[in-house]
């Protein structure tokens, strides 16, 4: 499907509003959305909510041979995905040029900075290092997905636990949650994106645009930083000129925004641990917020299976019981069978050699009479292939007929077979009557 | 990771048993190798040059296509061919669309139609065989007929006994006719081989072992009744224009002694299907 | 888990137990339709866009074309992933024609529906929770149904007794699990598909079961769908 | 594969001339066009080429690899060939649209290169069945001009005659672990005997007639082609028919031997301007693409 | 002018002919199209079967080879099934990476495969984590006129009777694997299941075994493989129009039947390419 196109008046509108220093959302210029953070039962699951922008996050890991470059590093693998869900325009599996762009960013945010220990993933030096890959998936796209996307990889992240794993001399154990409790991975710091977004070539600025305000926009700014106000990655994009002081006020305001979004993810973290550790529970039903009409739970519910077994029993006597078998396969050949009359097809058979093999048994048996026209075809076909000099041509159809094809220089010779089959009507006449010779062996 | 998803896929990493035979080493396997080159070097040589193999050939066979063919070779080859056409084609991004129909040719392999590994003939060589046989047909097609349209040809092999793009070439000119496509003429293909050595002769219809110990090869197609050739396709280690040249006229005169072959199977065709509908 | 041995415990009597339903409607902003779906802990969202314009080669001339997305969390959808147990074009192909089967498509010839169920976490019945999620989905887009359906997994333990709504260590225990989409007219079987062998009167017995659970999942869905037009 | 359009008028004019044994470009039917070849034009490879031919513009790189022989042929090194075409050489390029005459044109390059006798691969092999010297062979065509196969025969020729791949010694401890030790003289290497490596030569089939090198316009006029190629000593190693149209037998026999007269003449000028080039050795002005 | 009102009204057409008990290609309801089998005809695969089924037409081809055991399962082999459907066997299918049918009938078979136990991967192990078979086991339709998982499944049990194996010891000083070729074994098959498909005609009727042109008309499909005992290894119904649980029983009692008529083809077959 299409995205809708955006109406003349409305982009009007929209940057009307901008000139005006008014958001439809009612925020200010520098206003973020609110960021809310929900985590799944499976370490490493989240979602992170960025007003109504969506993202999934999972990180997953897997034992595998480091690349040889780099023998005592861990891999890290990065890959954002543009559900169909979260835009009609998004299709399934198109590498557009936006992923392509948003997974530059995201590997140059989460990866490029270092922000994971890879040295600590390596089990065996040069033989096998943790995979960790985090899968991003774009639930519902209402503008700034990769500050949404940042977060949520970088919350994933935070959330995993990895299998932990112990070496002795070439065997590598590997613990199941239960054996041994499993290890975070060690992260140094907190890489976060923060987009800002140009309007008439960078006279107005907004900070998290929304899916509207982008579509307006002349060019977009994104700079990822961590709370120690380390910039890890900065890219403008739209083709905008922006001054010095624009940058410098950017990132300013970017160290602000982490800051924040920083405080909140370890708070959602501590908080998650906290409910884990005392046994309470988790997971994404209890981030259901209770009080929404839309939201509805229930409890644990009884369900009556007591007399199941006899609804079952009435079923199963009432149905007719499997009748006996009838039909009795026919064998044409070697290797060939068949049941059943039902309608013919409208193949032959295939099998060229199965037939060849025939020949020659039959080359070598003596013929039976009634078989004597065919028999004579088969013999002229192997002695003509000892003489070696003609080209023989077997073939076969449910005429039985024969072609054999002499040298070119001798008129070509066709002998057909026919009559006994065609009149032959019934569906029985399998289209092969050596096979039916074969059958009554 | 360019992984195949669409499939069920299996182990990383598999080997045919013939491998591990090989790797025997001095173990009977690698006699029994030894052997069987031998019995068929000796095959070889009691082996008339000239000679075709038996070929089977039938048309109208599916149901789901609009012509359709299968060819089998006496070594074990089996084709099977399906063709479309005409339909209207997608506009060519070119924009040649006064040229007249296209034809599309597709050419899979069967993963076990080959003696060794599995996955040894890839998508490439597929490719390569879809478009020879595109080229070898064309000329039989008139394309002129069908503008703005398509017509699809897709060639399946299910056993690979030796020249299996010859029996491909026959097969999909079978199968075009069977459509009621408009012809010039039928494309017969042939193929030979050399086998290594200097004075080695031209093989005609070359069996599989034949063609994997081959010095050279060369698949020809032909137009018989308008004594065309449509595709010529060889390659391997070099000789004389001469040697080709003999190869050539060998492979003509095998094509020409297989027409009738072919032509007949059409006519039994024609003639099944009409007869159901005057019943 | 702990979770998992409190509901053995739970099943232990003659009766079965459904884990803990929730769900949410109307969630997401963009599509035109969406639900979450919880059982126990396995949950999944599904997102609808439809009925829309439609590309040219899937339009029907009699219908709406529907398709289904099925993405699991880890990886790409494919036949067997090896992570996650979510995908597989045989259950997209399972849930296409569940939803075909009630949803009123003549209604909306030469459209296209689309409907994307992503996995938020599984562990166990995750089939039937993808079901329920899909007609949720589409009750909340608002597309005409001739009849809900919702998705009922049962599990037969090697001891042969019978268990509903299993977890994820319930399945692999098990010896074989079936999955049923039983429709809100009369009971009857949308869809069924099965792990594993049992025998025809095993299969009847968990029907039965699937249907009486089918019972109490449609009172869930109407629950709901009060709360949610409630303040209408 | 990239054309060009012309009218009923030009093409008989073409096809006329060509019965006449006059070119529209004043060549004979069986002339090439002025070639320029030079050697060693990208400096980050193991050797390079550059081939004009008239307006066709071809650059081949080859790089020499160390990777695993294959499993059939555990003591030879191998080829491999990609070509890209440009959007440079001409718009329909652009995206996807070079890449089926790409890959046919990588097909043709194997095939031509299958033949056991044309590289000795024997030689690329360091320590059978775990490592060998696998030659990337890249072809980039900068301008098509017509008869992309000859040209990029004599480029590919070119630039493995001045492929250098370096000097490895396998030294093996007691423990019988093998160790790869490179040579530390970067003038220690091994060349590549180009004496078997064919050329192609494109006979096209215009009326009656045919020729070899067509331009582009000529392209135009003939429905098929036979592409031949021929070594030094004129042997044939590999044919195939180009193009949509069919060829009576009579005229594959009179190409043949055109091919092989053309083609021997060929190598033996390809060969002199090679030897001409490298007995400047360092002293050479080079070209490059700004000449 | 039967065949105009087939063009115009297809569906209708069917409706009368169900109505009188019978379909238009002469079947009763109940009722299989001729089953062909011919096994061994490719003999460049460990075994192989082609089957036809009426029209329909399947091919399977087994391809062994060796690799390693998954790390998981160290003394297991594998199976892995593909179901083809090329262009060439309908003009529904598109040429390229296979669609939805194609892949949903793959999983189908695996399904198959792991739920009945048709062969214990166990068997297939050679040595415990070093080696083990792989079989590749490649179905492609080659002529699609209906119920491709039936003919799928009976191609590929027929096909897996039909393999030999050669023999391989691992040697215990060397550690290396030999493989006789000479020596061939046949594989050793538990259970034989047996696809029985149905379509759903107006929500009641069932027809077993339909054609193409019966399946785009059906409202739904059921397909159900039993065992040698009865027992069910699948019951697939994906979605389509509801069944209750007492017409689900009959399809089980139509396919138990089916079962046994399968079951001596088969046994017949093999039989008979059995040296005497």
């Amino acid at each position: 499907m299409k995205e809708t196109p955006l109406s003349n008046c409305e982009r009007r509108f929209l940057l009307r509003a901008v000139q005006e220093r008014k958001r439809l959302d009612g925020r200010q210029c520098y206003d973020y959305r609110n960021v809310r953070i929900s985590f799944g039962a499976d370490y490493g699951c989240c979602i992170v909510e960025l007003g109504k922008t969506r993202v999934l996050g999972q990180v997953s890991c897997e034992l595998v041979p480091p690349k040889p470059n780099r023998a005592t590093e861990g891999i890290l693998f990065f890959n954002l995905e543009l559900s169909p869900m979260a835009a009609p325009a998004f299709e399934p599996g198109r590498q557009s040029e936006l992923l392509v762009k948003l997974n530059r960013l995201i590997e140059r945010c989460l990866r490029n900075s270092k922000c994971i220990d890879t040295e600590s993933l390596c089990v065996v030096a040069g033989e096998k290092v943790w995979q960790i890959r985090v899968d991003l998936h774009l639930l519902n796209h209402d503008g700034n997905i990769i500050d949404a996307a940042s977060i949520a990889g970088i919350v994933a992240l935070c959330h995993f636990r990895r299998p932990d794993v112990s070496v002795q001399g070439e065997e590598v154990t590997v613990y199941t949650p239960e054996e041994r409790d499993p290890v975070p991975l060690s992260i140094h710091h907190m890489p976060v994106c923060v987009s800002f977004a140009f309007f008439q070539q960078g006279t107005y600025l907004l900070v998290d645009p929304s899916e509207r305000e982008e579509r307006v926009m002349d060019g977009l700014l994104v700079i990822a930083m961590n709370k120690h106000r380390e910039i890890c990655t900065i890219q403008s994009s739209g083709g905008i000129m922006l001054l010095k002081d624009q940058v410098l006020r950017c990132s300013k305001i970017t160290a602000v925004k982490v800051a924040e979004i920083t405080e909140l993810i370890q708070k959602a973290l501590e908080n998650d641990q906290k409910v884990r550790k005392e046994g309470g529970k988790f997971g994404f039903a209890e981030s259901i917020p209770n009080q929404k009409i839309t939201a509805f739970k229930m409890e644990r519910a009884a369900v009556d299976t007591k007399d199941v077994e006899e609804q079952a029993e009435e079923i199963i006597t009432k149905a007719d019981p499997p009748s006996e078998v009838f039909t009795k396969p026919i064998l044409h050949t070697r290797g060939t069978a068949q049941i059943g009359e039902g309608i013919e097809n409208a193949w032959g058979d295939l099998e060229e050699s199965e037939r060849e093999e025939a020949a020659e048994e039959e080359g070598e048996t003596d013929a039976t009479a009634f078989e004597c026209q065919k028999m004579e075809m088969e013999d002229t076909s192997i002695m003509n292939e000892t003489e070696k000099d003609e080209p023989i041509v077997l073939s076969d159809s449910e005429e039985e007929e024969v072609v054999i094809l002499e040298p070119q220089d001798t008129p070509k010779k066709t002998r057909t077979q026919t009559n006994l089959k065609q009149e032959n009507t019934s569906k029985k006449t399998f289209n092969k009557k050596r096979k039916k010779k074969r059958a009554t062996h | 990771m360019p992984l195949d998803h669409r499939r069920l896929r299996g182990p990383e990493e598999s080997q045919p048993p013939e491998v591990w035979a090989a790797a025997a080493g001095a173990g009977g396997a690698a006699a029994a190798e030894e052997e069987e080159a031998a019995a068929a070097a000796a095959a070889e040589e009691a082996r008339d040059p000239c000679a075709l193999r038996p070929l089977f050939a039938r048309a109208g066979l599916l149901s789901q296509a609009e012509g359709s063919a299968y060819v089998e070779l006496g070594g074990g080859t089996k084709v099977l061919c399906a063709a479309w056409g005409p339909r209207e084609a997608a506009a060519e991004p070119g924009g040649g669309a006064a040229a007249g129909g296209r034809l599309v040719c597709e050419f899979r392999r069967a993963p076990f139609a080959g003696r060794g590994p599995r996955a040894a003939a890839g998508r490439e060589a597929e490719r390569e065989a879809a478009a020879a046989l595109r080229e070898a047909l064309e000329p039989a097609v008139r394309l002129a007929r069908y503008p703005r349209a398509r017509l699809a040809v897709s060639a399946l092999l299910l056993q690979d006994g030796g020249s299996a793009l010859a029996a491909a070439v026959s097969a999909a000119a079978l199968a075009l006719a069977d459509a009621g496509v408009e012809m010039y003429d039928l494309a017969v293909g042939c193929a030979l081989c050399r086998p290594p050595g200097a004075a080695a002769a031209w093989l005609l219809q070359p069996s599989e072992p034949e063609e994997r110990r081959a010095a050279a090869r060369l698949t020809v197609a032909l137009l018989p009744s308008l004594n065309q050739v449509s595709g010529l396709l060889g390659g391997g280690q070099g000789g004389p224009p001469d040697s080709w040249a003999q190869a050539l006229r060998l492979g003509l005169d095998g094509c020409h002694r297989l027409y009738p072959v072919l032509r007949q199977s059409l006519l039994r065709a024609a003639r099944r299907r009409a007869a159901p509908s005057t019943a | 888990m702990a979770t998992a041995e409190e509901e053995e415990d739970g099943g232990g009597g003659g009766g079965c137990c459904l884990r803990p339903f929730s769900c949410e409607q109307g969630l997401l902003s963009r599509p035109d339709g969406s639900a979450a779906f919880i059982q126990g802990d396995t949950s999944v969202l599904a997102g609808l866009y439809g009925p829309g314009e439609v590309k040219g080669s899937k339009e029907l001339p009699d219908q709406a074309a529907l398709e289904v997305l099925l993405r699991p969390k880890v990886g790409l959808p494919a036949v067997t992933p090896r992570l996650g147990r979510g995908g597989g074009a045989q259950r997209e192909q399972l849930i296409r024609r569940t939803c075909e089967a009630v949803l009123l498509g003549a209604l909306h010839p030469r459209t296209a529906v689309t409907l994307v169920l992503q996995v938020l976490s599984d562990i166990g019945s995750l089939l039937s929770c993808c079901l329920n999620a899909a007609c949720l989905g589409l009750l909340d887009a608002g597309l005409p149904l001739a009849s809900l359906f919702c998705g009922v997994t049962c599990a037969l333990r090697p001891d042969g007794r019978l268990l509903l709504d299993p977890t994820a260590r319930q399945e692999q225990e098990a010896r074989a699990v079936l999955t049923f989409a039983i429709d809100s007219a009369d009971g009857k079987v949308l869809a069924a598909t099965a792990k594993g062998s049992c025998s025809a009167e095993e299969l009847q017995q968990c029907l039965a079961a699937a249907q009486r659970a089918a019972a109490t999942i449609f009172r869930f869905y109407r629950d709901s769908l009060r709360r949610k037009y409630s303040k209408w | 594969m990239a054309s060009v359009v012309l009218s009923e008028a030009e093409k008989l004019y073409i096809v006329h001339g060509v019965q006449e044994d006059l070119r529209v470009d004043g060549r004979g039917c069986e002339d090439y066009r002025c070639a320029e070849v030079e050697t060693d034009v990208v400096s980050n490879t193991s050797g390079s080429a550059r081939a004009k031919l008239g307006h066709t513009d071809i650059l081949v790189g080859v790089k020499a690899e160390m990777g695993t022989p294959k499993l059939e042929k555990p003591d030879e090194g191998y080829l491999e060939f990609f070509v890209d075409c440009s959007a440079n050489a001409t718009p329909e390029f652009e995206g996807r649209g070079g890449e089926e005459l790409g890959t046919e044109i990588a097909n043709t390059l194997y095939r031509i290169f299958s033949s056991e006798s044309c590289v000795d691969l024997k030689s690329l092999c360091i320590n059978p069945r775990e490592h060998c010297w696998v030659l990337y062979v890249d072809v980039l065509l900068l301008e098509c001009g017509g008869n992309l196969f000859d040209a990029i025969s004599i480029a590919v020729k070119a630039a493995l005659f001045n492929t250098r791949i370096p000097k490895v010694r396998v030294l093996e401890d007691e423990e019988g672990s093998k160790e790869i030790e490179l040579s530390d003289d970067p003038y220690d290497c091994i060349r590549l005997n180009v004496d078997e490596v064919p050329c192609v030569v494109t006979l096209s089939k215009i009326g009656y007639r045919h020729v070899v090198d067509a331009t582009l316009q000529e392209e135009a006029c003939s429905l098929a082609s036979l592409l031949i190629s021929v070594t030094s000593k004129g042997a044939l190693t590999c044919m195939k028919k180009v193009g949509k149209g069919s060829l009576d037998p009579e005229s594959i026999f009179e190409m043949m031997e055109t091919g092989k007269r053309v083609g021997k003449s060929l190598h033996t000028s390809l060969q002199k301007i090679l030897d001409e080039e490298e007995s400047l050795g360092t002293t050479r002005q080079k070209v490059g693409f700004l000449g | 002018m039967a065949t105009a009102f087939k063009t115009v009204e297809p569906l209708e057409y069917y409706r009368r002919f169900l109505k009188e008990n019978c379909r238009p290609d002469g079947r009763e309801l109940g009722e299989f199209r001729a089953t062909t089998v011919n096994i061994g005809s490719i003999t460049t695969a460990d075994g192989s079967a082609l089957v036809k089924l009426g029209n329909t037409t399947v091919i399977c081809g087994v391809k062994a080879e060796l690799a390693a055991p998954p790390v998981d399962s160290p003394n297991k082999g594998y199976i892995v099934p593909n179901v083809e459907l090329p262009s060439l066997c309908s003009t529904r299918f598109r040429p390229g990476p296979p669609g939805e049918e194609a892949q949903a009938a793959s999983q189908f078979i695996a399904d198959v495969i792991e739920n009945s136990q048709i062969i214990e991967k166990e068997d297939l192990c050679i040595a415990n984590g070093k080696l083990a078979w792989v079989l590749y086991c490649d179905i492609i339709c080659l002529d699609y006129d209906g119920n491709i998982l039936d003919a799928s499944t009976f191609a590929l049990l027929t096909a897996l009777k039909n393999v030999q194996l050669p023999a391989v010891t691992v040697n215990e000083e060397t550690g290396l694997s030999e493989v006789n070729l000479k020596q061939k074994n046949p594989l050793i098959i538990r259970k034989h299941p047996v696809a029985t498909s149905f379509a759903i005609f107006d929500d009641t009727l069932l027809i077993v075994d339909p054609t193409a042109e019966e399946e785009d008309l059906a409202t739904g499909t059921v397909t159900i493989v039993t065992d040698e005992e009865g027992r069910l290894c699948s019951v697939h119904k994906p979605g389509g129009s509801p069944l209750t649980g007492a017409k689900l029983q009959d399809c089980i009692t139509r396919a138990v039947t089916r079962h046994k008529e399968v079951k001596k083809l088969i046994d017949k077959v093999i039989k008979s390419i059995q040296p005497k």
